[in-house]
């Protein structure tokens, strides 16, 4: 059991963890990074970061799947708690549409300029 | 009733002699001025005749509206102005229609007349009219600088703006205005220089030369007009000064009292009038520019030093 | 059947996944006119629950019989329900402006009809939802939708306004995920107002860093200097009456949630103050930024982020004239803005470039346009008797009655501004010296005529007797100051 | 139905029927114009009894209508000075294009004055100033002509007046609690001691359309840049609203009563240092728009800046804050509107006939406009302030004011002087379109057209009328002196007492001068036109010969040379230069503000992730 614990809080603090360094990481690419299709993974990889950071707070020691099965209903104050995780469904979705739509704008972009460097790509300003 | 008779008697008195002694205050100053420049001179009443001569003159060709106005508009303002100057205090034979603020009135009115004659002679379309005129209207706005600088002193250190009240002051207290407030004199003074347009500041009619000035296009009855329209003026100014800072005169209503007034309004009158003639005959003709830039140096510290010695 | 909130929700989505069908298997042009009948239908619906709403006081619907605060909620309250209203009748009138849109053929308009629909509906969403997550999701389908939009133009620079849009509008979607997420740590709830009820259980810090995720999140949607780098490039990039609609619809909705989370969820002090010095940068730095472009479309896209930098004012200052001013303010900068895109979109069109100085003299071969475009223009500044001069009147009445004199300084100094530049092109449309005299000039369909002349009467009519709206303000101030109402009517409607 | 209501609907919807109208011609939107203004003037004048208002509430905010003996003055100007023009404008603007638009913006100007006379509110009083700004900004930039400079330039300064009056008005919102005008007055929002920003305030928004220093620098091109027609409503009319504001604040200020406040000592010489400020800057407003006037070669230009000129002693005179200062500067007002729209129909009427307004260019019009240079010379002796017409008696009560009764003495000086100078201009006014050569390019003007003529005669008669009975107009403005604060003002002090015992007031001269002014006349041109022939221009003896043929005997250039070079230190600087100064700056500064829109989106996502870290920084100093 000791142990047990011990994995659990290895667990969460390394999740917590990556999770933010996956945020920062994709931070980093969307603002140093100069190619378009960079700045997009680093998009996903920051939306990846906050999903999982989304998923880490749902969970709870040693906790089961919230599912109602006959024979067990003391499992129901084990469950860990689903909303997070459908929360983090639909975000996924909409992450999956936005990098879509970013991945076929980079597309034209590239077409219109036939540059993908971002920092080339300042037709409009002022 | 009667005596609203005799008010008119008394407006038409004042006319004559106001027409007598302009024109002949301007013949005296002819022939001195001829004596002055080693010349024989005309008479005295060289004037005169010229009127008679332009009077009986036929008029062949006209200028058309302004033309005529011209010298009516002259003879308008000279009359009007002298209905309100204070010829002889206090005498009912010389009346005057004078009231309060009539002094500003004045200032107005005598721009009627010249006026007029701007207007006419800038329809007869010689440029030399246009020209004078522009340097009339010019200088005029060069003297009449420190002139109210000098008047508003008055105003301001009595208060009123009625050429009869300065004069009862001067009356009461017995000083004339001309040692109360010196430097409204001065200004004054000088501003008279311009005003009466010999030499220095006589670019304007410009009498030297043939054929200039404002004028230039006007002959016979129109010139005659003008001419005895402008000795008036000439009695006008001089009274006025006299009635401001003088101390005007006359005792009274009686026959020998009006005699002894006149002869001191003559006396105080030529005296003043002597001094723009003995300048014009000491200095050489200034242009336009020259004149204006005069009149805004010093007679205008003149008068600012005047109004401040008149608030304090 | 009972007219109920959901049909906004429901009927646009159910429309978008048969539009397809329909287009592909009975008649192509269904795809142009159902989202039409959609749009008419939801302000069909929105004149409905308005005239309800005046009686009841909110309409609360709960999807699915799960009731708040377990399941998600729509709240048709007399403030959302005006903005919801005005969003769908703006939508409807851009559907109508761009139904035979020119410059869309054939292939393409179905997508742009449905997706300017979408764009509608999640604004509507946005504004009725009660559930924070729920928000959420809704921003993104606007989001995406007018990513889409924005780039609608392929030989425009579309594609790169969009992207910059993308790139900025994702970071508001981190930054909203996060802040529901650490909400729902703290107090296991989605629903709005048991979040209200209960945001004092939370400790200050972390409810300031929650306030501060929101405000960048929902500022970077209701383009507050200096998140708003997007906006100018997706107005003057997206087509015409896009703009329209992201002035109208998609910034409103921005605004709406903004004002959701600092007036309903979390009652702290300090964002009141914050609302008035962005909202007075933004305006300073915007309408700065306007004076000196040559692009028309540009010009009103940096016209209207100071526009909404000048509502975020008019609700920091938080008195009720102040809001009645705010909301009054949305109302016309939806109307007038849209006008402006609408007719400003002609007059560029036929113009050989974008450009201001190319208007010359358009004023004749448009007369209506122009003329409309010009009182618009008139309106927006704020000149009587025209609405923009009521709501600017409600703003600066409630700033005086704060007594915040520079406040109003400001503002005026920056409505001066506002008069230069509009007035320049005024001048130039009118007065101009035009170059080539045989250019062929675009007239304008009658449906495109038909919405632009709705919209300008709207204007005058306002202008004359402001009283035909001011009441559905009052009522709607009255809706968002009493926070307490609103959490009640959501949490006992569950005994019902 | 209500007629306040009527008159303005009347009003509105002339404008809207003769802009419809206006595409078919231009005579009937004249016409149906004309017939509007005319029709609401009737109205004006017979219907609406003194003191009546009514009220009603717009957009939850109560609004109050009214007439009071102070609007009524104001309306005499507005109205009857706005019928004459519509009808004049007929003529006018036959063969113009763009007309429609010309009178719809026409009758809104007439419309917003109007309900500037009846708002007793400050709302309505805003919302119809607003409308009479941007109507006659239309106008304004009509021709098309220099839009840039002077339309922007109209627009931005009326911007700054408006608003500063929009601020002024908010606050006394905020103070009184109050939109209505009375209130705000009865509350003391005008006396100076409690508040100094709402009274200063309104002054700016008001002397601005007043053109006074340093506000005045859009009023030239303006009045210069709009059609004539209009200009005589511009600055005869207009203009004058400016003088209503400044009249009613300055006069509830001057008239307070302070003796209760603790700090009576500093608040009463603050009004006096006030006072003393708007005094001089009419004066120097006057002198400044004298010289000025006195070099333009452009009649039209020339009375612009003496419409400056004259506003500047309007100015002074409301500064005084006395009862006989003020009469004197209403008393200007109404007379200033009257022989300046004279003179700018004079103007318009040489436009029209000769095709240009360019002294340089025409002269000796005398002959072929007769009827106009009547005009012209009645209106320049009133303008000029000569008596016996109406313009000496105001500015005699001026300098009577100025030096009885207040302790401004040089101020005398400065208006003397600009009075002295406004001589110059009125004579080459004058002169350069009337007298003078007449040249081969006028050969063929003919007179004005009868509906141009009879506005313009109707003025010059008002102008004589007034001169010999100023009583006529004192009678109203010392009734609408009591609105403004001035307690149980008798207009006897207009009347001239001579030593007759009785009054003499200015009619007996009038006449007097009439009469000699008859006789002399006659006897002259009897005794001339015995064989006198009138001869042309060039009929003349220069030094006794005959100019030859073509000899230029035009005298137009650089007419007051010599006087300009004398003044040429007071023609050094302008306020105008410093205001265009200003502008660029501003300009330079936004062009540089706006840089922070580079096009990258990068440098975006930077802005926000640098905003977000500084607000997670700050945030318990911002949100506790």
């Amino acid at each position: 059991m000791q142990n047990f614990e011990q994995y659990n809080s290895i667990i969460t603090t390394g999740v917590y963890g990556s999770a933010i360094a996956l945020i920062l990481i994709g931070l980093y690419a969307v603002l140093i990074k100069k190619h378009l299709i960079k700045i997009v993974i680093g998009l996903s990889i920051i939306d990846a970061g906050v999903h999982l950071l989304f998923v880490a707070i749902g969970y709870i020691k040693g906790g089961t799947a919230p599912i109602f099965s006959p024979g067990n209903e003391d499992a129901v104050n084990k469950m860990v708690d689903p909303v997070p995780q459908a929360l983090v469904l639909t975000a996924i979705v909409i992450g999956f549409a936005v990098t879509a739509v970013a991945l076929s704008l980079v597309i034209r972009l590239y077409k219109h300029h036939n540059t993908a460097r971002i920092d080339q790509i300042k037709s409009l300003k002022w | 009733m009667e005596d609203l008779g005799i008010k008119i008697i008394g407006a038409l008195l004042t006319v004559i002699l106001a027409f007598t002694v302009g024109m002949t205050y301007g013949g005296i100053v002819r022939k001195l001025t001829a004596r002055v420049q080693n010349r024989r001179g005309p008479v005295i009443w060289q004037n005169f005749l010229d009127l008679l001569k332009l009077q009986s003159k036929k008029t062949n060709i006209a200028h058309g509206f302004m033309g005529h106005m011209a010298p009516v508009w002259i003879i308008i303002s000279a009359g009007t102005v002298l209905m309100f100057i204070p010829i002889l205090n206090g005498n009912l034979w010389f009346p005057n229609l004078t009231f309060h603020g009539d002094l500003i009135f004045l200032l107005y009115m005598m721009v009627f007349g010249s006026l007029g004659m701007a207007l006419g002679a800038g329809q007869t379309g010689n440029p030399n009219s246009a020209i004078g005129v522009t340097r009339g209207l010019s200088q005029m706005v060069g003297f009449e600088i420190p002139f109210v600088l000098a008047l508003v002193a008055l105003m301001v250190q009595y208060k009123t703006t009625s050429i009869q009240d300065i004069m009862d002051i001067q009356a009461q207290t017995g000083t004339w205005m001309m040692f109360a407030n010196p430097f409204a004199f001065l200004a004054a003074l000088f501003a008279s220089l311009g005003m009466f347009r010999y030499s220095p500041f006589d670019i304007v009619g410009a009498p030297a030369e043939l054929a200039s000035g404002p004028v230039s296009e006007f002959g016979g009855k129109y010139l005659g007009t003008m001419m005895s329209g402008g000795s008036i003026f000439a009695f006008i100014k001089l009274t006025l000064y006299v009635d401001l800072f003088m101390g005007g005169a006359g005792f009274g209503t009686g026959i020998l009292a009006t005699i002894m007034g006149l002869g001191i309004l003559l006396l105080k009158t030529f005296s003043l009038y002597m001094v723009p003639v003995f300048y014009g005959w000491i200095s050489p003709r200034y242009r336009t520019e020259q004149a204006i830039r005069y009149f805004w140096g010093w007679p205008t510290a003149l008068g600012v030093i005047a109004v401040i010695w008149a608030i304090f | 059947m009972v007219i109920s909130p959901v049909h906004y929700i429901a009927v646009p989505l159910l429309a978008a996944f048969t539009i397809p069908l329909l287009s592909k298997y009975i008649h192509k042009e269904l795809a142009r006119i159902v989202p039409g009948i959609v749009l008419l239908y939801s302000v069909f619906v929105s004149i409905v629950l308005m005239m309800q709403v005046s009686e009841v006081g909110v309409i609360s619907e709960k999807i699915a019989g799960w009731s708040a605060p377990w399941g998600i909620n729509l709240m048709f309250t007399p403030f959302s329900g005006f903005l919801a209203s005005l969003m769908s009748v703006v939508g409807f009138l851009i559907w109508l402006y761009s139904y035979n849109f020119k410059k869309i053929e054939q292939s393409q308009s179905q997508k742009y009809h449905i997706l300017q629909m979408m764009m509608v509906t999640g604004a509507i969403g946005i504004v009725l939802t009660g559930d924070i997550f729920n928000l959420f999701v809704f921003m993104e389908i606007t989001a995406i939708t007018a990513y889409s939009l924005t780039s609608f133009y392929r030989e425009r620079d579309g594609a790169e306004a969009g992207f910059k849009y993308l790139l900025i509008g994702s970071f508001a979607s981190v930054m909203i995920l996060l802040a529901v997420m650490i909400l729902y740590t703290q107090l296991g709830t989605l629903n709005m107002a048991e979040i209200a009820q209960n945001a004092h259980l939370i400790p200050t810090p972390l409810r300031a860093t929650i306030l501060v995720l929101f405000l960048v999140g929902f500022g970077i949607e209701a383009e507050m200097f200096p998140l708003n780098g997007w906006a100018p490039d997706a107005y003057s990039q997206s087509p015409g009456p896009i703009g329209a609609a992201f002035a109208g619809i998609v910034v409103k909705a921005g605004v709406y949630a903004l004002i959701r989370v600092i007036f309903t969820l979390f009652d702290i002090h300090g964002a009141y103050d914050f609302l008035i010095y962005g909202g007075l940068i933004t305006m300073i730095i915007a309408e700065t930024a306007a004076v000196a472009q040559t692009n028309l479309k540009r010009m009103l896209a940096y016209s209207s982020i100071g526009q909404m930098g000048f509502v975020l004012i008019a609700f920091g200052i938080g008195t009720k004239t102040a809001i009645i001013g705010a909301l009054f303010l949305m109302f016309n900068h939806a109307v007038i803005k849209s006008l402006l895109f609408m007719s400003g979109s002609y007059l560029t069109y036929n113009s050989l470039n974008k450009k201001i100085s190319a208007l010359a003299g358009l004023g004749k071969k448009l007369p209506i346009v122009s003329l409309l475009f010009g009182l618009g223009a008139f309106a927006i500044v704020g000149l009587p008797p025209f609405s923009g001069f009521w709501s600017k009147l409600y703003v600066l009445t409630a700033a005086a009655d704060q007594n915040m004199l520079l406040l109003i300084m400001a503002i005026l100094a920056v409505s001066i501004i506002e008069i230069i530049y509009y007035f320049r092109v005024v001048s130039t449309l009118y007065y101009g010296k035009q170059e080539d005299e045989e250019i062929k000039v675009q007239k304008p369909s009658i449906n495109a005529m038909v919405s632009m002349l709705i919209l300008g009467a709207t204007i005058i009519v306002v202008g004359v007797y402001p009283d035909i709206i001011t009441h559905f303000l009052n009522n709607a101030a009255d809706m968002l100051l009493d926070k307490a109402s609103y959490i009640q009517a959501v949490l006992t409607q569950n005994i019902n | 139905m209500n007629s306040f209501f009527l008159i303005l609907l009347i009003l509105f919807a002339g404008a809207g029927l003769s802009f419809v109208l206006g595409k078919i011609s231009s005579i009937i939107s004249g016409t149906v114009a004309f017939l509007s203004i005319a029709a609401a003037s009737a109205l004006f004048f017979t219907q609406i009894e003194m003191g009546s208002f009514i009220e009603f509430s717009l957009g939850g905010i109560q609004l109050q209508w009214g007439l009071n003996s102070y609007g009524y003055l104001f309306g005499i100007i507005v109205l009857g000075l706005g019928t004459l023009a519509s009808l004049y404008s007929i003529s006018y603007m036959q063969n113009k294009e763009r007309t429609s638009g010309f009178y719809f913006n026409f009758v809104l100007v007439i419309a917003g004055m109007t309900g500037i006379i009846f708002a007793n509110d400050f709302i309505s009083f805003f919302i119809f100033w607003e409308i009479m700004t941007w109507a006659s900004y239309l106008i304004i930039i009509y021709s098309g002509k220099n839009v840039k400079k002077i339309g922007i330039k109209y627009m931005i300064f009326s911007a700054i007046g408006a608003y500063s009056m929009l601020t002024a008005i908010v606050m006394i919102k905020g103070q009184y609690d109050t939109f209505l005008i009375s209130d705000a007055i009865n509350a003391g929002a005008f006396n100076f001691i409690d508040n100094i920003y709402i009274p200063i305030l309104l002054l700016i928004g008001f002397g601005v359309k007043a053109a006074t220093m340093p506000l005045h620098v859009w009023a030239p091109g303006a009045y210069n840049n709009a059609p004539t027609s209009f200009t005589v409503i511009f600055s005869g009319a207009m203009s004058k609203m400016g003088v209503l504001g400044m009249g009613l604040v300055l006069g509830h200020m001057f008239t307070a009563d302070r003796s209760g406040s603790l700090t009576n000592f500093f608040s009463g010489f603050s009004v006096i240092y006030l006072q003393q400020t708007i005094g001089w800057l009419g004066g120097i407003t006057a002198v400044i728009a004298t010289l000025y006037a006195l070099i333009q070669d452009d009649a039209k230009k020339l009375l612009a800046y003496s419409s400056i000129a004259q506003l500047g002693y309007i100015t002074v005179g409301l500064a005084t804050g006395t009862k006989l200062g003020v009469m004197a500067a209403l008393f200007l007002a109404v007379v200033h509107g009257i022989f300046k729209g004279a003179l700018f129909m004079v103007v318009g009427a040489v436009e029209r006939q000769a095709g240009t307004t360019d002294m340089t260019k025409i002269s000796g019009l005398i002959r072929k406009m007769p009827f106009t240079f009547l005009t012209a010379l009645i209106s320049i002796i009133a303008l000029a302030g000569i008596p016996p017409l109406g313009g000496f008696v105001g500015k005699w009560m001026l300098y009577e004011a100025l030096i009885t009764e207040s302790n401004s003495y040089f101020l005398v000086i400065v208006i003397f002087f600009s009075s002295t100078a406004a001589f110059l201009y009125s004579y080459r006014f004058l002169f350069g379109l009337f007298l003078g050569q007449e040249e081969k390019e006028t050969e063929q003007v003919k007179e004005a057209p009868i509906t141009m003529i009879i506005p313009m005669l109707v003025l010059a008669i008002l102008l004589v009328i007034t001169g010999a009975f100023p009583g006529l107009i004192f009678s109203p403005i010392a009734t609408a002196m009591e609105f403004i604060g001035f307690k149980d003002v008798t207009w006897n002090m207009s009347v001239l007492n001579n030593v007759w015992g009785n009054e003499m007031n200015l009619t007996y001269l009038g006449i007097t001068i009439g009469v000699v002014f008859v006789s002399i006349f006659a006897f002259i041109t009897l005794k001339g036109l015995k064989g006198t022939r009138y001869v042309g221009t060039k009929d003349i003896s220069t030094s006794g010969e005959i100019p030859y043929e073509n000899e230029n005997l035009t005298f137009q250039i650089n007419f007051f040379q010599p006087f300009v070079r004398a003044a040429a230190p007071m023609y050094k600087r302008s306020m105008n230069k410093i205001w265009n100064e200003l502008g660029n700056g501003l300009e330079a500064l936004f062009n540089f503000t706006r840089k922070i829109y580079t096009g990258n989106g990068q440098t975006y996502a930077l802005f926000v992730v640098i905003f977000l870290v500084l607000m997670l920084l700050f945030k318990d100093t911002l949100f506790v």
